[in-house]
């Protein structure tokens, strides 16, 4: 029932091929399931008391969004699937160009999401010694033991 | 209706965000530090699948080798050196 | 669960709840939209068009002419950001540049006659993978971050120690980001440098020639697009990216007890 | 529709033995005692289940003369692919059953030949 409902919507007629039906269900899938992702690992990062959970969930949590945006610039083309903009070999007219535009994907999230990846690894690398340091001073990585807890040692590093 | 060849892909692409789902629930989850990086990079490897099947290969090159390289050694180093178990 | 975590949880769910409404109306358009968007489709048409010659960079590779060309000043932050990161773990562990006695065996001898032979091919890909990224999959970042796993299954088969005799050391590493950074600075100033004194318009970070500019890098060598300062810009961020991210890893594989002998010792030399 | 039917034969018939290998490593991951044991499965699976049908897929696509020269792409990079899991797969399996010995992690019990047991980093447990 819930295939038929959303076939429906999508095209207004019954499908010739299994997969323009299967097309909307995966995007539709794959829209909750990173929404879901998202959801969960922000609750890892706000809920879980140690600091280096909070740090896999937070990189998890980036990694939701990234793809997220990434699925957002990607495109439906019926009866072909879409390919990567990138050109196979060098174009010898503007029409070969052309063809591109009509099968390739959107490249301008792909490319923001290249840089933010790479901000990302830049702060988890300073994220990760502020662990470590955090540990060197209090002993501990929980963050409730450390509120609770004695003096921080004298001869942390 | 016909089936055709075309239904590979998104099938693969359910399965894999399915999964991931699954991975990130077990990351929240598990108490053993070592086996939630392990999760991570699972999970890294079903989104690198996603980035090749959305038409993104310069995002796969970046992401496997950040994602199952880099970041989970950079972690074991950490929890070899803190505690590896969560309280 | 207490209180707080019953309000996570709901807030949590009304987040997902938001979020699936807004996708479910398409409040935000199709998500998976069946024409290419404006912006992306002059992306695509102009990356490598030389019957556009004001708006081209003849890249064959759309995204890295995004990331290199159109958006290169973004991508020049983004570098620094990643110098800064790593300037501020050497800030942060208080660096301790050059060690020795470090008596790490290693494991055993298969591992290391395989990890000879490997550590080269990854190398090699890491480097065809930058110089290539204007006409494959690729681009500086990719290349650095596969060559750095390399330097890691080194340091993780070998020891700290055997890439410290080889002459890997974390200063000769910081010199090289160093260089590296100026390089990709020079190349972005470099046009409008031989501009000036010879009283043509050239633009910082131009690529190929403009309306208004004649200047260009140069496009083409042997009939291969080269796409000018893009090529340049990826081979300087994978020295940047290598280096950089082998510094971290080398930084961070010490031993605690080490670090508190080193420590120790140099008590005693003060 | 041109075909070479011999390639096309042979590869079909390495992809086939491959899943049979994947099979019995699946098999073995589930039914073996040890840990040693278990990590020897795997590596049967990896060989077998994925060497061979890698081949098979380069045989196929010479079989193919349909595809034209892009063809050769594929059969070099399944090739490249076999030789790097070859090498790879098996040093993997040996640092994880050397380091699971070293550090003691997995128990010894069905163990009927020893080499390491006198050497200086096997002998510390226990």
């Amino acid at each position: 029932m819930f295939l038929e409902r959303v076939s429906w919507r999508a095209s207004k007629r019954r499908p010739r091929y299994m997969s323009d039906l299967l097309a909307s269900l995966a995007f539709r899938t794959a829209m909750i399931a990173f929404v879901f992702n998202i959801a969960i690992a922000l609750y890892g990062v706000l809920s879980r008391p140690s600091l280096v959970k909070k740090f896999l969930c937070l990189v998890a949590f980036t990694d939701s969004i990234n793809i997220f945006a990434v699925f957002i610039g990607f495109r439906y083309t019926p009866g072909a699937y879409p390919s990567p903009p990138i050109l196979e070999a060098i174009p010898t007219s503007p029409a070969e160009v052309e063809t591109l535009i009509n099968t390739s994907v959107d490249p301008l999230p792909q490319a923001m999401i290249l840089t933010a990846i790479v901000i990302g690894i830049a702060c988890s690398i300073f994220l990760l010694t502020l662990i470590l340091m955090y540990y060197r001073h209090y002993g501990t990585t929980n963050i409730h033991e450390a509120e609770e807890g004695e003096e921080p040692h004298a001869e942390a590093l | 209706m016909q089936i055709d060849v075309l239904i590979i892909p998104y099938v693969v692409i359910i399965y894999s965000s399915l999964l991931s789902v699954f991975m990130t629930y077990l990351v929240v989850r598990e108490r053993d530090l070592l086996i939630a990086t392990i999760l991570t990079l699972t999970q890294g490897v079903f989104y690198s699948l996603l980035y090749l099947l959305l038409m993104a290969p310069d995002l796969v090159l970046t992401y496997i080798p950040v994602s199952v390289g880099v970041t989970p050694l950079l972690l074991f180093l950490l929890v070899k050196k803190t505690e590896r178990f969560e309280r | 669960m207490n209180r707080k975590d019953i309000a996570l949880a709901l807030s949590l769910s009304l987040l997902v709840l938001a979020l699936s409404l807004t996708i479910s109306l398409e409040g935000l358009g199709p998500i998976v939209p069946r024409e290419l968007r404006p912006l992306g489709a002059s992306f695509v048409q102009n990356s490598y068009n030389p019957w556009n010659a004001s708006l081209t960079s003849l890249s064959l590779n759309v995204v890295t002419a995004i990331v290199w060309d159109y958006r290169g000043l973004d991508t020049l932050y983004e570098t620094l950001v990643l110098f800064a990161s790593i300037a501020a773990t050497l800030v942060v562990l208080r660096g301790y540049s050059e060690l020795s006695g470090l008596g790490i065996k290693g494991l055993s001898d298969v591992s290391k006659s395989v990890t000879v032979v490997i550590a080269p091919l990854i190398v090699v890909y890491g480097i065809a993978t930058a110089i290539h990224g204007h006409l494959t999959p690729g681009g500086g970042f990719q290349g650095g971050t596969i060559a750095v796993v390399a330097a890691t299954l080194i340091i993780a088969v070998f020891s700290l120690e055997y890439l410290y005799r080889r002459g890997v050391s974390t200063s000769r590493l910081m010199l090289l980001r160093i260089l590296g950074l100026l390089a990709i600075i020079l190349t972005s100033l470099s046009l409008a440098s031989i501009g000036m004194p010879s009283n043509v318009n050239a633009y910082i970070l131009q690529n190929m020639a403009k309306d208004d500019s004649a200047l260009s890098m140069p496009g083409v060598l042997f009939d291969t697009p080269l796409a000018g300062s893009i090529f340049l810009y990826n081979l300087f961020e994978f020295i940047i990216v290598f280096s950089g991210l082998t510094f971290a890893a080398m930084m961070l594989v010490l031993r605690e007890s080490e670090l508190e002998s080193i420590k120790e010792a140099a008590e005693v030399y003060e | 529709m041109v075909v070479n039917l011999l390639p096309l034969v042979l590869g079909l018939t390495a992809v086939t033995v491959g899943a049979f290998f994947d099979v019995v490593s699946a098999i073995g991951i589930l039914k073996l005692p040890n840990f040693f044991t278990r990590v020897h499965s795997v590596t049967i699976g990896a060989i077998g289940g994925s060497v061979l049908p890698l081949i098979g897929v380069a045989l196929i696509s010479i079989a193919l003369e349909d595809l034209g020269p892009q063809r050769f792409y594929l059969v070099g990079t399944s090739i490249v692919g076999a030789i790097f899991i070859l090498i790879l797969a098996p040093t993997g399996a040996h640092s994880l059953a050397r380091a699971a010995y070293t550090m003691c992690q997995a128990p010894r019990k069905p163990l009927i030949y020893d080499a390491l047991e006198n050497m200086k980093e096997g002998a510390s447990c226990r």
